[in-house]
């Protein structure tokens, strides 16, 4: 992007103290979004809070920020955060190909994709699954309450077997772990966390941002409405009592100073490639290496069976290689290029239509 | 009697896959090297080897070189179509058979000259290689052809030449051997004066050789395209592969990267949606396809009409519906896509009727679909895109890209404020700002649910009206921006008629027939919809007009009657649906009849 | 000032997820089994809860239930809406409002009777549970509005009851608690006469107040299907979850096994491929959907057509285009369905007007898809299908199943031969025959790709054009089995008007108005397309015929155009399309302004 | 299906050997469809004749085989065999959708789903998600050359990483193993074999029909015309020199008398629900157990990288539950009932519209 700062005036607020600023000199407050019209205590909305805590932190320049998404209560949020961004709040399952199209027009911009568990794993698997087949380099959160929010609730391809509505209704199917299909299907970075864990989703966002290619964050997210009552899995309750956290994040932006609050030994550091640094402290020795993909799948699948729920990073492969490095494109990006850059000159169709005379 | 000059069809019977495309080029392009009027056509079958497949040359020197049902002379490479083959000969024509193809020779009619041709015997003569007798099999029929026809043996050799461009010497030198052992055998077994000839003219100096796919890559090349997403489907791969291909040799910047992008996508759905992401950044980002694909684009299309992001869809239309023949050539898309996709919509289509156009269009789609922010649908289709036409050298266009209304961080400043959807010239377009904009009026969010003029969500029903009215507007401030039609008034005349895209190849051989036939209508050629106030003109100054299409249910006399209702009843369809390209008679015909009702 | 009786427009502003819906219901029934004609509509965001909902109830003595803009009585209990409300009421009519909100009272207006009424104070009178202040709130203007306008008290109750249902007693009782309170401070706070009253009728005897879409449901029951696989979207979920509601309960076999099968599929184009599979052998199959899923089910549209499979796609319409407003009405997705699907197709289309009709077509789309054996769209739309109206009860059909033209293993073995696209009858309607049946001659080869009449694959043009001329003279045939139009004719009037579908609600009201301005025209409501013989007739025998119809471009008006194009001057297009249902006036006073134009 | 006969008069062959027949009275004849208008030497014609093998073997009533199948040459097959069969050529990627429709139409129809990796993997692998999760019983033949033939030789999703075409083009993008991505979804039967090997290949299409739950063979098939050329991964030579068979495989009809050809020991039974067995004798004793999930995940992961291709049985659950065992349905097809079976009584019409008056 041009080196242009921005230039709007900051409404300097004498008396008080300093407000906190991050490196671009914004305040959190600038990240802040439309007051949400989701259901009060939608784990959506705590998503947003700690989407903005992220991107306050990174110092993420709102105007680089591009908020994609598809159709469903977790689809509105892009609206309830970073407002100073450009949004596309797409049709039903197909963020990943818009998302496409928008990365390979302007690659500077930074992709936060938001999608939920209906509008990923039903109707938009396809795209999903061939977004990480190209590993576009995007941050993907797919906002998971097991059901279609925004329609009253009816079971999503995510929802485990069993599961019951409160209409009664009980889930027949065989649930999708959009976790382990990623890593099967070779995303190079993957992890679960839960509305509820800022701890663990904000670092993991963070890092996101810095994945040279698809990264997948699934945040469980109780809706309050539809799938939180008594004996649904992914109620508030539920999540809390199995969620088995795999580790201790941290992340450290390449400027940043590494205060030392991680302990020897059982901490792996991830160095991406722009110099930032992943923190992973293993709560449990015995827990997988986050970079054998195997590992991490067999993890899944046992924990599965189990009922608990493992949160934290999945796996991760930092020398990815993502989809834009073999498109060979210039640093300028394509919507900024007119007749200068693209008409080749005269002679060239002469010898274009050689062939043909 | 003297033999016909410069006005017969050729037609060669062969098998796909057996690289018979080449020999047939060779002909094609020796016949328009003399400089006289010719047009190919390749009727191939849905499959990839095995299967009947024709082309067809037509050479005539007025310059009519659309399809024309009676064959003059015609080669019987394939054992399957044979009978077939011998029954389509126009009496008195040419039926030349490789004598090795088993059949029963009494189904040899006395009405046709027949020759018959040993091509095993004459090959065996070039070659021992049994994997190269194959191909040379079919080059012998081209110097057979040459020969009898009287093809320019320098012109011919050099078209050869082209043909096998980078092929290695020794192949090369083994088919025209081929060629010319069938030449000699022509000489020497066939002595009579043969009834088709050709003589060199001047017809087709300065002029190039093009199918219509090849044309729009070009086009695209040079009309500033830097995202085209594809899924492969017949008859449109051939322009995204030609597309390819010219990028990765023209479209270098200086430090050697690529001035595009182009994504195979998995299918034609997520194709559209990437056409949009890459539009809303303000990229020239365009998907082609044919029938079944636009019907997997019809829910982004609805999102590209009422978010107002531009697109270029090129539909290079083949038989339908469903999957329909793949192989055949049709203009059945045009009722669905006026109207594509749920609720009040209403599409731009632009009508290519030469590979000039299609050159051309490569950068006025792009300008039309920037300039109103919607999408824009070239509605080609499989005779235009794969088979071969004459048409003049494209020039490289010198019209500046226009890229319509877009507000950058600069203008913005001298606003007091901006909404995205503000219709601020009072054309019913508004302006748009890009992605990554670095001003703080610049972000919107952009939605495909209900939206008032600052892009905010809203559910409120006057704002929702006032955003539909609008759109219609804008719909009809495109009327100003689109191309118009190509009229050619006959003073006095009560009787139009009108035709698009590739049937207008045709209209020139019907109009002169129907001279003969003392029918001199106006010819009016649409280019676009929606159509500009000179189409309405055309039909109100005519009493009768007659709407030349090669669909089943009228699509495009359906969209002019819905626009000029008051003048529905002048309107009268003349349609020509079998999938195979429209002939003249097909045309001159019924409206001879008409005319002829009329009269008494 | 006297009150006005049994003719007012009641408006509840609240918020939705608040549980507002009971209350409206009980005080709709009870109108409703007072025998006096009401009308319900609820209009609501697209969101979950927290959003502003309206509901508004139309009492008419005269049975004119249709939307009407002016509000006579509100209840405003929504703060970030009350200033809007405050504007809405008409002069002279009641502005209650809860006094508990906070807004700057000087807004309320000095030409309305504003009653402010302390809903916290009343509730706490009932109960102390905060959980359920939220909904006896609600409940509290149940009893004001029923004290106040003279509801009868035992028919509230009963209503009550009914609408609380299976709840457990306390619960009940404290609803009924809250109403008594409410209806106590009105008779103690407002003594003087209020303008709006009601008294008993006996316009309801043995009718129902239900919704379009659970009365297709009920249909579909009775209709024989026995296969659903839909996809949630709004307005069309609550058909697909009332059947599924009503199968469980009523379609079990003897032996208790399930008569249907119900998939919830991963998306609308999925949803429509297994409907073909299910019809394909013989299933009555189903989708139901709105506008974005038909987008989606383009594809298999083209093939249901040119395969010829029965299908039965219920949409029921919201306004588009895109997303548009999920929650608001429209007739938009006609030009769209119409030729849905890229090539030449033409779908048939039902447009029911009434629950009743939704009911009936639960067979009737069936019978049509397996005699015509193709696509059948019920194009219903989200105020027919959401809303609350009056109409007779159903009654269980009696008319057998029409199954269509099907061979069985004994018929076959009449035969001498037999084609899966065999036009044997000359209707251009094939014979098919099931998979798995037993005999030689039933298997066939199911395509969407060109077929001959044995169902083998040809690219033959000449066989390509016969099939598209018998399925062209099938959909001609259609036009004696879709239900005909519903004609009133004036004897002499050179004026016509045409509506379909939830229009016609509004038009015994318009044709009301119109004739107090002099207008007296004949109506023809429209069931189906393709059109029939009396639709022309209709046209023919009136000089002006104005179309009414629920969307922005006059998409009947266009269909009707394109098909008697000779009479398309006299068609008139009279257009609503903001998302909320049509109301009177916007059909009168275009059509009065036109007809005195026409007169001067 | 009712228990009638095939009543058609049998041609009998007076003088020559009486030629074999199955148990239905069937010659192996009678299984052959329309000649194949693919190219001579494509593997997807050695499949049909595979498929015949397996059918006539197997003795199913061609009457009861519905043959369902997308677009593209593998989808062409389905004319060129069994053409006493009804067939369903649908559109491109949905042959699994129309497949579901079908089954719940008429339970008695046994499904052949015959699809290519185009149709499969890249516009149809949402549907092929689908129907992996819901469980349909369905024998899915995937003929996997890794280009779209019938559009003449672009790259599909299952092609490797790296391949190069003819025309130069390389593909860049990661490599969809539809076993593995089964296996994660949960499929309960999932194998791989090659175009060539019917020893492997008919014992495993045989197995499959009697599968309760959707079977997913993916065939090697090697594209003659666009991907059978030097240096292609997926050329006749590459397949022979890399294959490695997990096992050698038998498979025995209920009926049929067990011929013991199976060497004790290394050799696996696994009995299906009618009775039928599948033998699996193992050709490498460390190979994986077939009834382990995580191990046959292993296995294709690890040889994937290795560039051998593994062959056989990957994973299968005999006591998979299909899709139809939760939905009720009668014995009765759906497509078979009529007003007696599907309208309710007069008075439960009166009950429903209760709540309404
Ligand atoms: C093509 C299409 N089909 C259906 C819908 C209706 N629809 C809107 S949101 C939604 C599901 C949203 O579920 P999910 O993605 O899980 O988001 P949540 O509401 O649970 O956050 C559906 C089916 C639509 N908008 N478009
Ligand atoms: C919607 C749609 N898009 C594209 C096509 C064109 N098309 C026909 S076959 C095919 C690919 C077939 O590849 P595959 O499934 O691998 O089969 P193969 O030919 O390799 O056996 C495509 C893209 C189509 N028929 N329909
Ligand atoms: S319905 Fe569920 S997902 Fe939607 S806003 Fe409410 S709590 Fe959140
Ligand atoms: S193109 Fe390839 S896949 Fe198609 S028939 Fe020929 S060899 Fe087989
Ligand atoms: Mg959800
Ligand atoms: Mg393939």
């Amino acid at each position: 992007m041009s080196e242009v700062k921005t230039t709007e005036a900051q409404t300097a607020a004498p008396a008080a103290a300093k407000p906190e600023t991050n490196k671009l000199g914004l305040k959190k407050l600038d990240y802040q979004g439309a007051p949400s019209t989701l259901c009060t205590g939608c784990g959506h909305d705590s998503i947003t809070t700690h989407i903005i805590s992220a991107l306050y932190e990174s110092g993420i320049d709102p105007y680089e920020l591009g908020k994609m998404s598809g159709i469903g209560c977790s689809s509105k949020t892009p609206a309830y955060f970073s407002s100073r961004s450009f949004a596309f709040n797409s049709v039903h399952g197909r963020m990943p190909a818009v998302s496409t199209g928008v990365k390979m027009g302007n690659r500077n911009l930074k992709l936060l994709g938001v999608s939920g568990d209906g509008d990923t794993a039903s109707i938009g698997i396809g795209t999903f699954t061939h977004l990480i087949r190209r590993n576009l380099p995007l941050v993907y959160i797919i906002e998971n309450n097991g059901v279609y929010g925004l329609t009253k609730g009816q079971f999503s391809a995510t929802s485990e077997r069993g599961a019951k509505l409160k209409s009664g209704t009980v889930n027949t199917h065989e649930q999708i772990d959009l976790c382990a299909l990623a890593i099967e299907l070779g995303c190079s970075f993957v992890a679960r966390s839960f509305s509820g864990d800022p701890k663990q989703l904000v670092p993991l966002i963070k890092a996101a941002f810095h994945h040279p290619g698809t990264a997948v964050i699934d945040v469980i997210s109780p809706c309050v409405t539809f799938n939180n009552h008594e004996g649904s899995p992914r109620s508030y309750d539920m999540v809390k009592q199995h969620n088995v956290r795999l580790q201790e994040l941290g992340f450290v932006e390449p400027a940043e100073p590494i205060q030392a609050q991680y302990a020897e030994g059982e901490t792996k550091e991830i160095r991406m490639p722009d110099g930032s640094l992943l923190f992973l402290k293993k709560l449990d020795p015995s827990s997988h290496d986050v970079s054998n993909k195997m590992a991490a799948l067999s993890a899944l699948h046992e924990t599965r069976a189990s009922g608990k729920i493992l949160t934290g990073m999945f796996y991760i492969n930092p020398d990815s290689v993502d989809f834009l490095a073999n498109q060979n494109l210039p640093e300028k990006p394509l919507a900024n290029l007119n007749e200068s850059d693209t008409r080749p000159p005269a002679e060239v169709l002469a010898r274009m239509l050689e062939p043909f005379a | 009697m003297n033999p016909v000059i410069n006005d017969f069809v050729l037609n060669v019977a062969t098998v796909n896959g057996s690289g018979s495309q080449s020999s047939n080029m060779i002909i094609l392009k020796a016949l328009f090297r003399m400089g006289i009027p010719t047009g190919g056509k390749n009727l191939f079958p849905s499959n990839i080897a095995g299967l009947p497949t024709w082309f067809s040359i037509r050479v005539n020197r007025d310059g009519y070189i659309a399809r024309k049902r009676d064959i003059d002379f015609t080669i019987a490479m394939n054992p399957a179509t044979v009978a077939e083959d011998i029954r389509e000969v126009k009496p008195g024509g040419v039926f030349m058979y490789n004598d090795d193809l088993k059949f029963d020779r009494a189904l040899l009619r006395n009405d046709t000259i027949n020759m018959a041709v040993p091509f095993r015997k004459i090959v065996d003569g070039v070659t021992t290689a049994i994997k190269m007798k194959k191909f040379l099999t079919n080059m012998v029929y081209v110097g057979l052809v040459a020969e009898l026809t009287g093809i320019d043996k320098e012109v011919l050799r050099k078209s050869a030449m082209d043909q096998f461009g980078k092929k290695n010497a020794s192949i090369v030198e083994e088919n025209l051997k081929a060629i010319e052992a069938g030449a000699a055998y022509a000489a020497e077994h066939f002595k009579n004066p043969f009834p088709f000839k050709v003589q060199s003219m001047n017809k087709t100096q300065g002029k190039i050789l093009i199918d219509g796919n090849t044309a729009a890559a070009m086009g695209l090349v040079y009309g500033g395209c830097t995202f085209m997403s594809w899924y492969p489907i017949t008859p449109s791969s051939s322009l995204a592969e030609a597309f390819a291909g010219y990028a990765a040799k023209y479209r270098k910047t200086a430090d050697g990267k690529n001035s595009y992008s182009i994504i195979q996508a998995e299918d034609e759905l997520s194709a559209m949606g990437m056409v949009l992401g890459a539009s809303w950044t303000g990229a020239r980002a365009m998907t082609t396809t044919s029938g079944p694909g636009i019907s997997l684009m019809s829910e982004f299309a609805g999102y590209s009409y009422f978010a107002e992001i531009p697109a270029v869809v090129w539909d290079v239309q083949r038989a339908g519906p469903s999957t329909g023949l793949p192989t055949r050539t049709s203009q059945g898309d045009i009722s669905f896509i006026a109207t594509i996709s749920h609720g009040d919509t209403k599409h731009i289509m632009l009508f290519p009727a030469s590979p000039q156009e299609c050159f051309d269009y490569g950068q006025t789609a792009f300008d039309l679909a920037e300039r109103l922010q919607t999408a824009v649908f070239v509605l080609s289709d499989l005779d235009l895109g794969m088979n071969y036409w004459i048409t003049d050298r494209f020039q490289p266009p010198t019209k500046p890209f226009d890229r319509g209304k877009v507000m950058t961080a600069e203008t913005l400043s001298t606003k007091a404020a901006f909404g995205r959807y503000e219709d601020s010239d009072g054309d019913g377009i508004p302006y748009r700002t890009l992605p990554g904009t670095k001003h703080p009026m610049a972000p919107y969010f952009t939605r495909g649910s209900g939206h008032d003029e600052k892009a905010r969500y809203t559910e409120s029903n006057e704002v929702y009206k006032r955003v539909l009215d609008r759109l219609a507007k804008k719909f009809n401030t495109a009327k100003t921006y689109v191309p118009a039609p190509i009229i050619e008034n006959t003073a006095g005349s009560k009787v139009g008629v009108i035709a698009f895209g590739s049937t207008d190849i045709v209209m020139a051989e019907v109009r002169s027939q129907l001279k003969k036939n003392g029918v001199e209508p106006s010819y009016m050629r649409i280019r676009a919809y929606p159509f500009n106030q000179d189409v309405e003109t055309f039909i109100k100054s005519h009493d009768r007009v007659y709407v030349v299409e090669q669909n089943r249910d009228g699509q495009m006399k359906n969209l002019l009657t819905a626009e000029f209702s008051h003048l529905a009843p002048r309107l009268r369809s003349v349609l020509h649906y079998d999938g195979l390209p429209v002939y003249a008679d097909a045309v001159v015909n019924p409206i001879v009849a008409a005319e002829r009702g009329q009269m008494n």
